[in-house]
């Protein structure tokens, strides 16, 4: 098993045409991904080294039978994409555009919430279930199917913790990047609760980072919900107040979003917190049970 | 981006939130000049991004000509709290009968608008909400649905709002509301709200934060961006499209992607180091990036020692190494580098750089072995 | 039994010091309806012969436990007041008010669906439960419990059949009025399916009108989801195409939606259909073992 | 309410939605002058609330000043199935390069607006939906999250839309959602929708109702409601705020609630009458409006008899019956009536007829024998 993503994906790329969207989308494909469709408006009947592209996701569902969307539309374009893929019925959406305008995703949020579908993302590298399916940009590579969950809201971060516990001999069931956003689509408590219900996954692994609540609401929620031990780890213990570092949603706004009060919340609910990627995967591997060779 | 007082003011006012008449001035001529088309008494209010500008001796009520013209004297040039005074704005004087507060913030934990009132305004709002949390009446409002008219009423009756005002005070919000959405805001914030001797309900001040990401959808606010106000690498990096926050340390640091640069200066301090920068050089970054990177960190005097800590996802490694070796060649630095490369085209990016066997370089194979060396080689 | 109102509702009624609500409100008391909160901005603290006013329907709920509330407001406030009541967490909402326009009650009518609160109405005589509660205009005089539901997109007729039954001897579980407005919260198929699980009505009166396709779809609920015998009615054989006749709803465009078309559609399915507000009555009374003396 | 062609095009003009130049004129001077400042060659089009204008002669091009005033001439005052030409809509002519059809919907089945999209335009649409159902592209939009680009694309892909053209159809289709959306209408509808020579795409015609319901937050648009091509009758109880609607019988009938009134006229027919007119007094009729009602119903001079139907709720029926009585006083009506009473206040309203004795009124106690009653009184 794994979450989100598996072999059952069907994938339909919106921006495929463009630049970054063949390069990742051809190399989701390489790894396995069942790749069935790009949309691009006006570019139906056309085709990426075999992929067929339509003008609508509504079509690529209805003729490629995609049940999986991936957002590579610019940051103008991407709430419509989003709000085009769940109308279309599309089950899992991940959009990897950066920089969408907050108002947009607070609308597309609300909305989505009131469905079935379910967006990871934005701004997030996108999801990646190792043997099985791909889809983002994440450097596969580094990673195999094993046992460890992922969910972070930092692209590279998660793969230096990823490629720290692969260096221990550790795998991973799926590694879901949720996004640096004020407003994302799914938040560590959606993506933990997928876990805790994942058979394959024994262990969480969960990368926060400074600004908004999430890890605190985060730690009520393990403390309640989730029986897999769950390891922490929050960057940004250097970050200033009142100074956006990178994502939008990273920012300590007065005494509020800091990490030391983020990996405090954690602690006192009982998840162990790594003070570096390092750390993190020692503390993984010990509960797991020692490095495997 | 956060707007001036004066440019909140007039952003309210595009959207009918009633504002006190007024103009902004950038020199002792003009402010004179305007104080005189205004009248008096009028207020003379230092421009700056900064709360508690009254305590500094930013806000000066004038009688007349001579006082309005000692006061922007006195203000314009002013340094309050690291914040050089430009622009002051010349308001007509208010007639204030009571002070409220009145706000809006996108709520990313409960992912809606939240709105505030409070009777209590013209304070420090924080020091109101920690002693009193009651006194400041909270609602959130459903995105989709948009804000209704009992929001206004529910707000103004658990805030204890004078019943004569509490239509005026309703539509206020209403207004703010528009103003929030139409200009896609991430605060907007008034206090204090006054109602004045005549019962009208104006704001009498102007905090607002705009949303980076949808400027493009709104040029003439893009266009009060003012990096006046920003220190200079900072600028610097900005006109090169860089994500650069500027640190009071000696260790430069550039990564990619913002969780994993913020980790690198959490690592580089508990290596005993002080971060300089915090440089986020993005996905995919191209060779040029990496230059423009180098030389905005090499422009901060105090830097002693750069790490580059890279893994690549959409970022190429080789891209990097190609970028480092050519902001060698433009940029000569005479500080030492220390160089962490994984992930896509890893290989190929440690082999480019073995290559050009760059003079004061080191490639180190992990994160924690890079933070240390390179915090021996600041030291 | 019955359905929508009955011992246990606890009434705020929105306009409540208004001459209509003032009037309408203390008929509902008299009745035997729990009238427990009126509310007028402004003039909290003020009671309404002894009924307490608050000035938002926040505070009804809170300080006086109201679960249902009514509408009284003129239209120009009305959206906002269902709005209001049903954001205060009221399950039952009963609109009276009629000229709505007709945008603001699309936008209440799609976020209240997403909720769980009910909405009869607007411009409806509201719900009758005889012998239990009346939240309304419906005069409830003429009406006694009894096992007939009666639901109806028009108030005077409504009563007019209602009071031919009960001529005949028989009385009624619940009455409702879903009003006539293009876009009403409750359309029949809702209420039926409440009458269909109430254990007190034996028999369900559903009064159309011409008119948009509510009855059509009806026909097709009744004959799929429906066990107890409906019977019907529709106004307007002799409207002719294309004129308003008085509510905005009722709008003849070509053959969709003629009383004809309708009449036929419900005998389609085995509902059978009377011609006259006499012959429902007589029909009725004729399933229900005759006339009771 | 309907608006005239023009009417409609002035209001798209305000939400962006382009159509052609043009004026409005209601004399042969005013046409030619108008005529003159747009330039040869122009169309001079009927403004009337009906279809089939082109047909009836009611639309043609000039390509002079003579032919501009020939066609004025001739257009104005003309009779287009019963419906007299006040004005006329002078409009510079269009290249037509193609005919769609676009319009949005108040779905009151679907509860949410219906967009429909088609490259037949420029026909009967209605003619098109039977015969070929596929050639309209149809999709609902959430009135909550409103119009979205996908929306426009969908649409556009769907009806087969020219590619070079799908941008600013996609364009329209927006403006036009927020016209409908802004004021209020209950159907806003093009056809034809034009693509230019050039490629531009412009709304040819205009067809738009607006919810009379909202009139009140549009006061621009209130002031556009025309009696002028009204019944006289019809004209005459809308001014009294009645809901009255001519028939061609000789039974006059008034009753109190839509449902019961339709009903009366189905009970009238079934006993053999032709209804003279449908006449809602309303909820809660007071007697002035009774009054106002009897006046309305016998300005029908073809009215033989004339049946009170009422089943009071909100209405009471002492009201009603002392409606009736000053009627009597100040109508003096020569026809016979048939009331019938039942509700609220029905045996104070039965006393006061009793009372009066009003000549040539007959009291039924069902509503069957009113009927019958009736129509042997106006045989």
């Amino acid at each position: 098993m794994s979450v989100l993503v598996d072999r059952d994906t069907r994938l339909v790329v919106t921006g495929l045409t463009g630049r970054e969207g063949t390069f990742h989308g051809l190399n989701n494909r390489r790894y396995g991904t069942e790749v069935v469709a790009g949309v691009t408006p006006g570019k139906a009947g056309q085709d990426v080294e075999g992929i067929p592209i339509f003008d609508t996701v509504h079509d690529a569902v209805e003729q490629a039978g995609a049940n999986t969307a991936m957002v590579f539309v610019p940051p103008r374009f991407a709430a419509d994409s989003i709000l085009e893929a769940a109308d279309a019925g599309v089950q899992t959406i991940v959009a990897i555009t950066e920089g969408i305008p907050a108002h947009d995703m607070l609308r597309v949020y609300t909305h989505l919430r009131r469905g079935t579908t379910r967006l990871i993302g934005p701004n997030c590298p996108g999801v990646l279930s190792p043997g099985k399916a791909n889809v983002g940009i994440i450097p596969a590579s580094f990673f195999s199917e094993g046992n460890v969950g992922i969910v972070s809201r930092s692209g590279t971060l998660t793969y230096q913790i990823g490629y720290e516990i692969a260096q221990r001999g550790f795998g991973n069931s799926s590694i879901v990047g949720i996004g640096g956003d004020p407003i994302v689509g799914s938040d560590f408590i959606d993506v933990i609760s997928l876990f805790q219900a994942d058979d394959e996954t024994e262990l969480i692994v969960m990368c926060g980072e400074i600004g908004g609540d999430a890890e605190e609401r985060t730690a009520d929620f393990v403390a309640d919900n989730v029986t897999k031990p769950v390891v922490g780890y929050i960057a940004g213990f250097t970050a200033p107040p009142g100074k956006t570092m990178g994502h939008a949603g990273a920012i300590v706004s007065g005494s509020k979003g800091t990490a030391a009060a983020k990996a405090q919340a954690l602690e006192a609910k009982g998840v162990r917190v790594g003070r570096t990627p390092t750390e993190v995967a020692a503390i993984a591997v010990e509960i797991l049970g020692g490095v495997r060779t | 981006m956060d707007l001036l007082e004066y440019q909140g003011k007039q952003l309210f006012a595009r959207h009918g939130v009633p504002v006190p008449d007024g103009a902004p001035a950038s020199s002792v001529e003009e402010a004179v000049q305007r104080a005189r088309e205004l009248g008096f008494p009028c207020v003379v209010k230092a421009q700056v991004q900064i709360g508690g500008r009254g305590k500094a001796g930013g806000i000066k009520v004038a009688n007349s000509v001579e006082e309005a013209e000692e006061h922007a004297r006195a203000i314009l040039g002013m340094d309050i709290r690291g914040h050089t005074v430009h622009e002051v704005w010349i308001e007509r004087a208010s007639d204030i009968a009571a002070e409220y507060y009145a706000s809006i913030v996108f709520d990313r934990s409960a992912k809606a608008p939240l709105l505030m009132l409070s009777t209590r305004g013209g304070m420090d709002i924080e020091a109101v909400a920690e002693e009193d949390p009651a006194a400041i009446a909270r609602l959130h409002v459903d995105p989709l649905l948009g804000f209704q008219d009992f929001h206004a009423r529910r707000l103004c009756f658990a805030a204890g709002v004078d019943a004569d005002v509490v239509r005026p005070v309703g539509a206020l919000l209403a207004r703010l509301y528009d103003a929030f959405v139409a200009e896609e805001a991430m605060l907007v914030e008034v206090n204090p709200l006054i109602v004045t001797g005549e019962r009208d309900v104006v704001a009498l001040d102007a905090k607002v934060t705009l949303d980076g990401n949808a400027l493009f959808r709104h040029p003439d606010n893009a266009k009060l961006r003012d990096p006046a106000g920003d220190d200079p690498q900072e600028r610097m990096a900005k006109e090169r499209g860089l994500t650069y926050v500027k640190l009071d340390g000696d260790v430069g640091i550039l990564g990619n992607g913002a969780g994993l640069v913020m980790s690198t200066l959490d690592v580089v301090a508990q290596a005993g180091g002080r971060p300089a920068n915090f440089l986020d050089a993005g996905g995919g970054s191209k060779a040029e990036a990496i230059v423009d990177a180098v030389e905005v960190i090499l422009s901060d005097a105090k830097v002693k020692a750069v790490l580059f800590n890279i893994f690549g996802g959409i970022t190429r490694c080789d891209e990097v190494a190609r970028g480092l070796i050519e902001a060698f060649a433009q940029v000569k630095p005479t500080v030492p580098f220390v160089v962490r490369l994984n992930g896509t085209n890893e290989e190929e990016g440690r082999a480019l750089l073995a290559e050009a066997d760059l003079p004061n370089v080191t490639v180190e194979a992990t994160m924690d072995g890079a933070a240390e060396r390179v915090v021996e080689l600041a030291a």
